[in-house]
Formats: C-alpha cells, structure tokens, sequence
C-alpha cells in the first residue's frame, strides 16, 4: 500500500501535468487554496453545448494534488458541465487509485474543489475532506 | 415524596473510580459536590494518559502516521460526543469550558447582532456565567437584560415568558436546562418552541443537565446549547458549544489565529469551515479525547438509568434531610421536577461552617452562593449548602450527610 | 557552521519520555515536530493522572479536604510556572493556549485603547496567532497594522524598528521572541526597550522561546508575555500570560462568568483581584498542576543547558542537511541567533511530499506554512519542510532525517 | 488542632457578637463582600484624638467571619487609626488563635479588609488571603 502514494503513474503527471496553463478566452473560472499547506489551484473552463469543450488547471502543489488535477482533466474535458457539477469525492480517489491519508485527502480534491466553485460559484469541499481525519477511511 | 425504594437502581460502579477509594482519618471520601465538578471514571484517566504515552501530535497539520493518529482521536472524540448529545459533528464546537462557549455566543453573535431597543431576557435561576457575559453583551449593544421570575416552588412561569415575549423586543432567551441551586428542570422544548414563535433565539446552558438527564439537542432545537466537560466525568479545560450551523456560518469568528483560518495576507483573512472556524490555536486535544471516553462511559451505562438513579437519591434526600428539624431545602417539591441537586440551609449554622464541620467527616458538600447570587437574593439568603450527586453516589453517601448535618447542629447547639 | 562537537551535551533522558518507545514496523520513532507541539515526560503525564485520581475538586470554593489540596496544587502550580520565567504570580493568567492569550489582550486592551490614527506594528515572521488577532482589533478601531520586513538572513532591522517607532504612532509591538519558521531569537529586551522609549506597548509572543531558551519576563520588560503549556512539555489546552499587573488592572474582564467575579447583581458587576479577574468559570486545574510538572522537569534540566542541547543540534543539522545537493535551508546562518528549529526546501520535492515520504520511515517533520503565510510570501514558497527539536531529540534524530530526505530525493529523482 | 475552629471561645462570640450594630454618628464607614460565599460586613467608626473612639461592625456570615470582626472589635477600640490601618493578617489570625485553612482565612479576614477600607479608603486583602491556597501555611 505504502508505494501506491509515489508510483509511477502520479509521478509521471506530477512531472509532467496535463491540460496545465491558461485558456483564453474561458467562460469559467477559479481559484483555490489548500489551507493545510498555502497550495493553490486555479482553473480556466471552455464550455460548448454545455459540456466542458476545454480546461486549463494551473498553480503549485505536491504531486498528490498535482497529479490529481492533471488526471481528472483528461476526463472532466468533454464531459457535460452538470455531470462534472456532481462529482464527488469517491469519483476521484478511485481515478487515482492511491490509498491516501485522511489529511492529503485535501491535496487531492483540490481540484475538485475548484471545479465546483467554477462551475456553480461556491467552492464547497466534496463531502469527504471535510470529515475530519480517518486515517483507516 | 418518593418511593425510598431506592435499591433497585443503585448503580453497582464505585469500582471505576480511583479517588472513591480516598480515606480521610479512616473515613471514606463521601463526595457529594459533583455538581461543582464531577469525579472520573479510570476509562477517562486511561484515555488521556494513552494519548500522551502513545499519539500526542499536534493536529489537523501533520502528515506522519502519529499526526494522523492524534487527528482520528480528536475529531473521533468530536464525532462520539456530538452523537451522545444528538447534535450535528459539524456544528460542535470545543471551547475551554462552558463559560467560555457562552462568552463566544455573548462576543460573536450577540456583540453584532443586538441594537439598542432589543432585549436578552435571562431567568433568576442563572449561574453567573450565563449572566455576566450578558451584563457585558448588552451594556456594549445598548439593548436590555431582563430577568423571568423564579417562583416559590422553584420553577419558571411560561405564562411570564410569553408576557415578555410578547413585548416583541426579545432577540434572545439565554437559560440554564437544568438549576445547579433549585435543581429544577425547566421544560426546555417548550420554553424554545414559544421564543422562536415570538422570533427570539434561545441559548441553553446544559452544564447541569448533559451529566445528569438524557439530553438530545436536535430534539430541543435551541440555537445553541452548552456544556461543560469537567461535569460530565471528563476533563478540566474543555467545554461544548452545539449550534445551529447557519448562525455559526454567518457570525465572525470569535478568537482569531491558527488553524482557524483558510488564508492570511497581510491584511485579511479568510476563515476555515465549521466546526473549525471557532477553534484558534493548538486546541484542547488530550481534553477532547478524555471527553469522548467520559461520553462513551456515560452511553454505556445509560442517560436514562442515570438520571433515575439521581431521581431516587434526591428523592431519599429530601426525604432524610427534611426530617431534622430546622433543616430546610429548597426547590421543587417533587423529585421528578428536579435533577441531582439538593441546596439547603440550617437553622443557626451558617452554611460556612456547616460545610466545614461536614468537610471533617470527610462529606464533600460546597457551601456558597454558587454563582447565582441574584437566585441568593431573591430567596432572601447570602448562601446555602449544597448536595449535589454523580451516578456514583450511593444511598449511604446520604445517610452520611444527614449525620453529619446533625452533628453540626450539636456544635452550634 | 558550530563545531559538531555535540557530544557533550546530549542529554540522557529519553526514557523520561514514553512515547519514545513506539515503533512503526519495527522502526523507532524519530519525532522532530517539537514546534509544532512536544512530547510529555513520565512526570508530567503522573502529576495529571494523580490529581484526578486522589485530589480532584474545583477549586476557589470548597472547604472540604479534597477542595483544599485542589486549590493548594492549583495556586502553587501557577507559582512555580510564574517563577519558572521570572513573573510575578498575580499578573500570570491562565488561558487555554497561546493564541487565547493574545485574543485576550486583543479584546481587552486593544479594542478599548485603540484609536484610529493609531498603529499596531508586528512583524512578517509572526505565526498566525499574532496576526489574526492584530487584523481584527485594527479593523475593529480603525487602527492600521505594519508589518515589519524579514532579511535575507531571517532577522529584523532594528534601524526599521526605530524608524517605524519615530513615526509617533506605533501604540503596540507585538513579535515573536523566537520564530516558529527561521528559528530566528529577536533581540526582545532591546526592542521592548526602544519600544517603551517611544511609548509604545510590546506584547512577545514566546511560544517556542519559553521551551528552548532561558527566558526571564521581568528582565525583558514587555508589557505582555505569552506562551503556551504542550509546546513546553506541558499539556494541551493551557496557556499563560504574564502581563503588568497596572495594565490588567486598568483593563476591563475579558470572558466574563463564574469565579472571576467579586459580586453580581442583577444589572452589574464587580470583578475578583488578579489574576482571578481574567478567569473566567472553572479554569483548566489538572492542565496547571500538568504545566506545573512541565516547568519542574525543565526548571532540573536547565534551561541552559537546553538551550546548548538543542543549539548543537541545529548546528549539525544545518551541516549535515546542507550537505545534501538540492536543499535549501532558512534562517539565521549561525546557531548562536537560532532556537531549535530549521525549515528547508527540497529542490523538486514538495514539502507534502517530503514529510510524507519520512512519515514512512516513521520520522516525523512537518510541511506546512507553519500558519505563517505572510512570511512564506516573503521567502517565496507556499510550505516549507521543517524540523523542529525538543531536549529528548539526539545526533541520531538527525540522522535518520538527513537519511530520509535522501531517500525522498531518490523517489522523485 | 480540628476542634480549635469551633471551640467555645469562637461560638460564643459567634452568638453573642461584641460592638455589632449600628453607630452613629460616625466618622467612618465601609462595607465589603467575601466572594466566595457572598457574606457582607459593614463597619462604622468614630474618630477622636487620631483614635478609634469607637465602633461598630455589621452584616451576617459565617462564625468565623463573625467571631473575627467581634473579637477584632475589642481590640480595635482605643487603638490609634494609623495602627489600625497597619494591621496585617497575622495580627488577627493571632488574634484568633485558630488554625484556618485557606479557604476560610477570607472569612477571618474581611473584617481587617472593611475596616483598611473605611480608613484608607480601599478594600484590599490583607497580603495573606490573597495569596492563593496554601492549606498548610
Ligand atoms: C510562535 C508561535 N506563536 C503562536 C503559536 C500558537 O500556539 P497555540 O496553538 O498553542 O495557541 C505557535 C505554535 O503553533 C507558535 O509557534
Ligand atoms: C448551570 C451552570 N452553568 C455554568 C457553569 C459554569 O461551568 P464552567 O465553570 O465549567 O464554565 C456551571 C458550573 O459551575 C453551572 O452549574
């Protein structure tokens, strides 16, 4: 379990972030921060015939929650903007495939944080970072 | 008065708590001032010991196996003690005691939400931690603090709540669940129902009631409720605050710094979510983890066979004490109104020196105006003498007390 | 770099400390997280369990037996803590951490002293703490708040300080005695003094000074000084604030309750003499007599011989770690002007990720902003890696870290 | 040293308090509270020659509190104010002659604190009662 955190999978879009940079013009936008550490993510969204035609994430962080934005943007880009509006916490802990601790949890749904304050204009965090800390959840 | 049939639900757990073992030249600790503060299960002792010898970290920061270890322990603790009083984990708040969970409503909501013309109606029955902070709150404000009545036999009149409430100026009703002096049980649903009809929000302070009757705050449906840790078989040093999570969402926070903040720039801040936007700094977290295991012992044995436990020993006290003569005790008649408090006065011994020849005997009982002087004022005396139980009283903690109250009287005979 | 000659002083008391013995498969614990909060020795978690286990009593109140030995362990703890740092007992006030403290002063002296027009000058190493509070009593009083600037080398320029100072409107200063991030000691008696030259205030903020520094309030002079009990051996959920006894005098209550009151009445107050006035309901007891057996333990070892202790240790790690291709270290080149404490970067290795890879190997640092963000926009960062060393931390500690870094720098090679 | 607190000597004047009442005229007055059980004490003073002249203690409490103002009284009259005002807490507690613990030695001592604040105007605690809680000094 240890050695899933760091395998080459994450390392790999932590090198090498998909869909990173910016996006003009943009129809939405974003910006976060992850309190535990000062990371920040934004996001740039493109949409057409209300699906996401083009993302753009862009900021710092460790390769958890680097990772992640680049991961989930190769699926969130073409996807309709309400479905994307819905999805939770366990849609991108399971696209990772990673055990992660209850406090890099964080890290990790930074992106999706953002994607939901850009899509609906309140950055709530998806239901399980907000749990508080299970180390065994 | 009461069946004195006590026996079949005397609670067969004096074994769990160390210090019952205490002698005093021979004579066994009989204490009865739990109401004060509350004795500890060993579970409570053992609890807070195995978080320091085994996970102490500090919180909500660290990403090694201990710092993960502490987190579930503490917000695990918040968790088990939201559920024990029925309460949202989101809008449970931890404070260093009750007063100060009064203090952060009396500064955060009230501070910015009465105008002059508004009013705090309190009850005579108050401590004065559900006083003062109001004194200070509606000073600031401008608005007025008035006072519901305590009747002869002990209790509030709802028909005076609903005359104030009608006066239409009552932004909030601030009261004690259950007396630390009378005892008396006040009907806290429906003391809440008629403030809301009228607009009024309602803090309740349960510092007595959450260790002694089974307490479900969503049921209750105040805006905020309190309690204390220290009572309820826990810790010193840390106190709750249930509430109504759009009011903490829209109030500002109270004590500012770290770990309740989302960011800091030089010259603003944006603030974490709840319950953590009302914690500043490295917070109580061996007192939360303590806490838990007081609530888990408490679950266990059972809120409702506690609460008939501490019926049937005042009902066998008020019977026993109010057979010396020249003993009188105060509050309601009937020990289903009241709740494991027993506030006396003796003829000819001030309540000084009553609880100083009974602290001889080794029978722990507190003298003084407990903190509710205006409740001294209006029954006309500066202090009285108090019982107050814990689940681990027994009936000869009783019969201890009566001697002990008749050897007193010999002396001042 | 100091001579690593450290062998001298290391000190032999790890088996005073329990949880130094737990293992993560099979390796032992490395905690370098002392900033962040430290580790209990045996004699601190026993203080805390036999209060409960044989005197536990409120306290101020009772005559009994039990409440007597609870009020003499409780007011005598408050004399040996007060003593420890060179204050006076009646200007020593409990609160439930660090950051209370400052909210204290905040709410008390700066919303009722403050004025717009006035200034509250802090500094850009300031832990959120003293920041937050500053944010909110300035916006609060139309006062401003200024920062002053953080060197390259992680200290402070005194010839900014008097500059600010000449301005004629700095009513407060309030700073850290040592940073939580550089590690940076002030020069606090030299500034608490060209700040009373010019009329202003010094509130210091020791929550690392305390534990690893000899420090002496009356000698530095600072109107407020606050520190906090876990990070100094002591339990969580007590902090300390040693202020001049005129100036609490002068200030009105800040929580407002049971037992910090002389007398109440139905629409006002008096208030207890100090420091009783500015604690307010039942106080954290068993967390003094704890802090009390915190300041023993130091009080025995030495605090300069702690002091010693942990500058070797910074000075190796500076060594050693800065012998690693790819880190970067912050702060004050020279050991002499630093506690025990050192942030670094890992090039290509976010500090998330470097505490979580030494997690794994069960050595326990924190990545974090160290809730100091306005510092890391000045040095840069979002979060540094940070080491931090209580008296219990060894040679080996140091080397097991630098082995883990270059390990995490393997992963990410 | 348990039975010294009640022993006869304080009990009677417990019941029948010296110099209690009101005097007037007088020079003098004060009234103060022990916090601890709300008990007040009043005194009233008449001054003559830089002398007590006479005086008068008034309030209810608890036998400590009152014997200590009754026996306290019989002492006070005739002495000269500025001694009185110097007066400290082991003056009376010798006075008394009793052991009392911490708790109570405010009850013993209210009498010293309304009569320093009817003669200087303030209602200090003579050093020792302030002093926390020493059961064993
Ligand atoms: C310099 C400094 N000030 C204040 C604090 C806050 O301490 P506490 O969380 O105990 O209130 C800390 C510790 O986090 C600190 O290092
Ligand atoms: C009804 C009531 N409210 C408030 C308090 C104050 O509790 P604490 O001292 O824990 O803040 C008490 C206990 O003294 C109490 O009985």
């Amino acid at each position: 379990m240890d050695d899933d955190l760091y395998r080459d999978f994450i390392l790999e879009h932590y090198k090498r972030p998909r869909n990173f940079g910016e996006l003009e013009p943009h129809d939405l936008d974003a910006h976060e921060f992850n309190p535990l550490c000062g990371d920040e993510l934004g996001v740039q969204i493109r949409v057409a015939d209300e699906r996401i035609a083009d993302l753009r994430f862009n900021g710092h962080g460790c390769a958890i929650s680097q990772a992640a934005a680049s991961i989930a943007s190769e699926e969130l880009i073409g996807m309709a903007v309400k479905e994307a509006a819905a999805l939770d916490a366990d849609w991108l802990l399971e696209l990772l495939g990673i055990n992660i601790s209850a406090t890099r949890r964080k890290c990790a749904l930074l992106s999706l944080k953002v994607l939901r304050h850009a899509i609906t204009g309140e950055g709530t965090w998806p239901q399980d970072a907000t749990q508080g800390a299970h180390p065994d959840r | 008065m009461a069946s004195p049939n006590g026996a079949a639900t005397e609670l067969d757990i004096r074994a769990d708590f160390p210090i019952l073992t205490r002698t005093l030249r021979g004579r066994p600790l009989v204490y009865l001032d739990s109401s004060s503060t509350s004795q500890k299960p060993e579970s409570v002792l053992a609890a807070i010991d195995d978080f320091y010898r085994a996970h102490n970290a500090n919180i909500h920061r660290g990403v090694y196996p201990l710092a993960l270890e502490a987190d579930a322990l503490f917000e695990g603790a918040r968790e088990r003690i939201a559920a024990f009083t029925g309460a949202p984990t989101r809008s449970t708040v931890f404070t260093s005691n009750v007063t100060a969970a009064i203090n952060l409503v009396a500064y955060s909501w009230a501070r910015t939400n009465l105008r002059a013309g508004d009013a705090v109606l309190i009850t005579e029955m108050e401590h004065h931690s559900n006083i003062v902070p109001w004194q200070l709150a509606t000073q600031a404000t401008g608005a007025q603090l008035r006072y519901l009545d305590v009747g002869e036999d002990g209790t509030l009149s709802l028909q005076q709540l609903d005359e104030e409430l009608a006066r239409g100026d009552v932004a909030l009703v601030a009261l004690a669940h259950l007396s630390n002096v009378l005892g008396t049980i006040n009907p806290i649903a429906e003391i809440v129902e008629r403030a809301h009809s009228a607009g009024a929000l309602v803090l309740v302070d349960g510092a007595q009631a959450v260790p002694q009757i089974p307490v479900n705050v969503s049921e209750i449906g105040a805006d905020f409720y309190a309690w204390t840790g220290h009572k309820a078989l826990g810790p010193t040093g840390i106190g709750v605050l249930h509430a109504d999570s759009a009011l903490l969402e829209a109030m500002p926070p109270f004590l500012a710094g770290g770990d309740m903040i989302e960011a800091v720039e030089r010259q603003r801040s944006s603030w974490k979510e709840l319950p953590w936007k009302f914690e500043a700094g490295t917070t109580m977290i061996a007192e939360a983890v303590g806490l838990g295991a007081a609530v888990d012992y408490l679950s266990a044995l059972g809120m409702e066979r506690v609460r008939e436990h501490e019926r049937e020993l005042v009902a066998y006290t008020l019977t026993q004490l109010g057979a010396l003569p020249g003993v009188r005790t105060y509050g309601p008649p009937s020990p289903d109104d009241r709740g494991g408090v027993v506030s006396f006065v003796v003829e000819g011994v001030h309540p000084h020196d009553v609880a100083e020849l009974l602290g001889r005997e080794n029978v722990c009982i507190r003298a003084s105006h407990h903190c509710a002087q205006p409740l001294m004022a209006k029954l006309g005396v500066a202090a009285t003498a108090r019982a107050s139980f814990g689940p681990y009283n027994v009936r000869s903690d009783v019969d201890a007390l009566v001697s002990a109250v008749a050897n007193a009287q010999k002396v001042f005979a």
